[in-house]
């Protein structure tokens, strides 16, 4: 059915479809939208549901870990301050291998208070175990989330999915969004019946303790588990292509990239101007590609190599900063392509901090700025720019 | 070691799972005097570990988990419990 | 692509006016459309803008509007604080609820302005100042960009049963007068 | 009333690594036993998890979930609410905490499942200190108690502050049912969990749990102090049931000092 949505209205419709049954949550901007219509759904009796109203984002999280541990398919949402207060509880969760979904929209950590979008809240997140996925549109937010909770329960996963919209510029924004028929996500997607849950007739301990001869053998696994989620996260994708003539790439979105001299790197709704900027100077006869990073933990290397083997310069739009580095996501693509035969070279910009606006014309600005750099064969090893904080 | 598959689960196991049996730390063991114990099952009742056993007449001990604590002796309301050191009262336990 | 920003107070409906006129495109007008508040929070009186886009193709750009085609004023008093004509496009159009009728094209900034009474029309419909359906029925009156049939199954997508109705009413009208006004100027152009 | 020879054989917890003596785990055994097998445990980081749940030595025969310090009972409300989906009726669901994890850092997610009125039972086994992480003071460190952190020196004299009024506390969220109890009156003890488990919505119980390492004292006078708090005053049995607190009465109040004398946190003060 096709439906005029916004991005927390289209996780929500998901969350519904999804057949989630606890969801715990706390409100917070610009998330609050998504668990309102959640319990909209509840009220109005179409969707059968235990909401837990919990005092605090860190409750949430330990009432999803709970539930989720009887073999219940669960749900939550944060943002920002909230998904900070939920740290303690991020490891814990992956660590114990349970899977659930959490919808985060993305919005800049205080101080200066913020509430609008960027992307330090989860990339601060990133070593928590949970797998990232960045949507760019509300239709993405929607099948996404369908997608996460059928990766996350993958035997050979067993890992939390955060699924990152970022703030207003997705959740708050409303656009066209095919809403799956139930009986087809039905089919899509089947109910979590884990392995096991807590039951008195065969009782575990689920978060057991593991000195050191016994806690790296878990730790191993868990990084096993997220390996793997490389591939499940594509095959997913195209088994969700074969239900609903959807598909997002699996881990990268590469457009135009095959023979760009620069290639962007971003991810989230930016990748959606930066397309319109890469038709554009397409047809100004520019060899410029985008390269939307859809996953970021698992962090795609392959993927990328193969993406950008033949990139001279790959211009990567962080909407974050690790103080006293760089952007996140720039340090970890020169990583990723270090080593190749013709290493492009990286270029880091740190850009829309706090819901500042990215233009068409910033994102013009950069790709001019590296095409030039290709003109003028520099190969230097210095970044072209890194962080032009006025964006 | 635990099997490939169940690290691979996450750190969620099966219990209970007893490796030692925790008797073996104990310095000290109480030893029960038949003819004075009046079945009140204050020892039952409040051993940490669970180590008595009810019976018709008298309780019986079971060291497995003791870890000789005394508590059983202290709460013991006819002396029917004592303490004596590990390894070294069996002599003494029998001229009792 | 054609760009529209939304002018009113918090508790006026600016937002959901956005919205309407997005959903109305997109679902019942053959088009592509998107819609946003200002981001932030929105306070009750404080001015609020949202936005709508509208294209023939999938919309991909998400940078905020700097450029409207369209402008509506919920509010006049805005006015007075509030530079609605900033970035408007040439050519374009600005559409203004003030206590007159709805005159002929004035050009202001470069672009053609029209005022339309809809607080009375609200009023004498619905019993309330709320002018936002109004003045989406307005717009599209104006522009032809969208049908009445279209606005009307927003309408009653968006508001609950029995706001619908009333609201409905209320957009007929504001539809006829806006469409009548713009068909009477461009005779008189012809003229 | 819970008869002491009706009580079930069968051991729910054992072979933990507690201290020898530890009233903790033998707070959580005794409750166990009127618990019954048809019991979910949430218990987060602390002695009582450290020493029943860390592998090899997994000491529970109930299913036990484990969880973040301040968020027992979260846990506890998803636990419900997951059973609950699950159609699987009868089952209780029990929040066990130290002091810390129910006094401190997890009384916000206490409040706020009691709040609620999830039904569950969340047992307090109090110690009157952080005895994992070394015998620190907590909000229950009762007043002149010497702890790591609130050591005797030519200044320090101990804990400053009396201990805090959880009772109150938990009073106040007009609670169905909560209640003091001590491992040193089990018949009393063991009749409030029996309460507890018949209430419909929360219910909390705060028991005294002596710590043979924490408090400074050979492990046979556990059972024994855990008695004399009670008979010297120190920890009242009360009981908040239908919006009345009631407190048993001491019929012969025996002296402080005999309380006091036996623990070497006490040490400090005047004979």
């Amino acid at each position: 059915m096709r439906a005029y949505l916004n991005g927390n209205e289209a996780v929500a419709a998901a969350v519904r479809l999804a057949r989630a049954e606890v969801v715990a949550a706390y409100p917070i901007t610009p998330q609050s939208t998504i668990v309102e219509k959640i319990a909209e759904y509840i009220a109005d009796g179409s969707m059968e549901a235990d909401y837990i109203r919990v005092e605090s984002e860190h409750a949430a999280l330990a009432a999803c870990y709970g539930s989720a541990v009887t073999g219940t398919r669960v749900f939550t949402a944060t943002s920002s301050q909230g998904l900070a207060y939920m740290f303690e509880m991020l490891p814990y969760v992956s660590g114990c291998r349970v899977p659930m979904v959490m919808a985060v929209a993305n919005r800049g950590l205080a101080a200066p208070w913020t509430i609008w979008a960027d992307h330090q809240d989860a990339i601060a997140c990133r070593d928590t175990g949970w797998i990232q996925l960045y949507v760019e549109t509300a239709q993405e937010a929607l099948d996404t989330c369908l997608q996460a909770y059928k990766i996350a329960a993958h035997p050979e996963v067993l890992t939390p999915v955060m699924v990152c919209l970022d703030g207003y510029v997705l959740s708050h924004t409303e656009e066209i969004v095919d809403v799956p028929d139930q009986e087809a996500v039905d089919r899509f997607l089947p109910p979590y019946r884990p392995e096991y849950s807590v039951d008195t007739q065969r009782p575990y301990v689920f978060g057991v303790g593991a000195g050191p001869d016994l806690y790296p053998a878990f730790k191993y696994y868990q990084q096993q588990a997220m390996l793997r989620a490389k591939e499940v996260i594509k095959e997913v994708d195209r088994e969700f292509q074969a239900h609903f003539q959807r598909s997002y790439g699996g881990l990268v979105d590469p457009y135009y990239c095959h023979d760009a001299a620069v290639v962007l790197v971003v991810m989230g709704a930016t990748a959606g101007t930066a397309r319109e900027v890469v038709d554009y100077l397409r047809r100004q006869g520019e060899a410029v590609g985008l390269l939307r990073l859809r996953s970021f933990r698992p962090f795609p290397v392959e993927d990328l190599r193969a993406a950008l083997t033949r990139a001279r310069v790959v211009a990567v739009l962080d909407r974050d900063c690790s103080f006293g580095y760089e952007g996140v996501l720039a340090t970890e693509i020169k990583a990723a392509l270090a080593g190749l035969p013709v290493q492009p070279q990286v270029a880091g910009f740190i850009g829309g901090l706090g819901g500042r606006d990215i233009s068409q014309e910033d994102l013009a600005g950069i790709f001019r700025h590296c095409l030039e750099a290709v003109r003028r064969q520099d190969r230097g090893e210095k970044q072209v720019i890194n962080g032009d904080w006025q964006k | 070691m635990l099997a490939e598959g169940d690290l691979r689960k996450g750190p969620n196991l099966a219990t209970p799972c007893l490796s030692t049996t925790t008797g073996s730390w104990r310095l000290v063991r109480p030893v029960l005097d038949p003819g004075r114990c009046h079945n009140c099952l204050n020892c039952w009742l409040f051993c940490p570990e669970g180590c008595f056993t009810r019976g018709e007449r008298i309780v019986s001990l079971n060291l497995d988990f003791c870890k000789g604590c005394g508590i059983c002796v202290a709460e013991c309301p006819r002396q029917a419990l004592a303490l004596v050191e590990e390894g070294s009262n069996d002599a003494r336990l029998l001229e009792r | 692509m054609l760009q529209i920003r939304w002018h009113g107070r918090g508790g006026q409906g600016a937002v959901t006016a956005a919205r309407i006129f997005g959903l109305a495109a997109a679902l019942y007008g053959g088009r592509y459309a998107q819609s946003f508040p200002s981001f932030g929070t929105e306070r009750r009186g404080a001015p609020v803008t949202a936005f709508t886009r509208l294209d023939n193709r999938p919309i991909r750009d998400r940078s905020q509007i700097y450029n409207p085609d369209y402008v509506v004023v919920l509010d006049a008093t805005l006015l007075e604080s509030t530079d609605v004509f900033a970035g408007l496009a040439a050519g374009g159009m600005v559409l203004i609820n003030a206590g007159r009728e709805m005159a002929a094209g004035q050009v202001r900034a470069g672009a053609r302005v029209y005022y339309l009474d809809a607080t009375r029309l609200a009023r004498e419909v619905l019993g309330a100042p709320i002018v936002n359906t109004a003045m989406v029925a307005a717009l599209a009156g104006a522009t032809g960009l969208l049908s009445l049939e279209a606005v009307e199954k927003a309408i009653a997508d968006v508001l609950p049963e029995g706001l619908a109705a009333k609201n409905i009413g209320v957009a007929r009208q504001a539809f006829a007068l806006a469409k009548g006004l713009i068909e009477k100027e461009a005779v008189a152009g012809a003229g | 009333m819970v008869k002491i020879k009706e009580l079930p054989d069968v051991e729910l917890v054992q072979g933990s690594y507690a201290c020898a003596g530890c009233g903790g785990i033998l707070a959580v055994r005794m409750a166990l036993k009127v618990l019954g097998p048809e019991t979910v445990i949430v218990t987060t980081p602390s002695c009582l998890l450290g020493v029943t749940t860390f592998y090899p030595q997994l000491a529970f025969k109930v299913p036990c979930v484990n969880v973040t310090f301040p968020s027992t009972a979260a846990a506890v409300s998803g636990v419900v609410a997951g059973l609950k989906c699950r159609g699987k009726k009868g089952v209780r669901v029990v929040g066990l905490a130290g002091d810390g994890g129910t006094v401190d850092i997890g009384l916000q997610a206490l409040s706020g499942a009691i709040e609620r009125g999830d039904n569950f039972i969340f047992i307090c086994y109090d110690n009157e200190a952080y005895m994992n992480t070394g015998v620190q003071r907590s909000g229950a460190t009762p007043l002149g108690a010497r702890t790591t952190t609130t050591p005797v020196g030519s200044v320090g004299r101990g804990e400053e502050r009396p201990k805090k009024d959880m009772l109150g506390i938990v009073a106040a969220h007009n609670i169905p049912y909560a209640a003091t109890a001590s491992i040193g009156y089990p018949q009393d003890y063991l009749t409030k969990v029996q309460k507890a488990m018949q209430v419909e919505g929360p219910a909390y119980i705060q028991v005294l749990s002596p710590c043979p390492p924490g408090w400074g004292y050979p492990s046979e006078l556990t059972v024994k102090l855990a008695r004399l708090a009670v008979q010297t005053g120190q920890w009242p049995l009360a009981e908040y049931e239908n919006g009345r607190l009631t407190v048993k009465e001491i019929a012969h109040r025996r002296p402080l000092r005999d309380y006091l004398a036996p623990q070497a946190r006490f040490a400090h003060l005047p004979g």
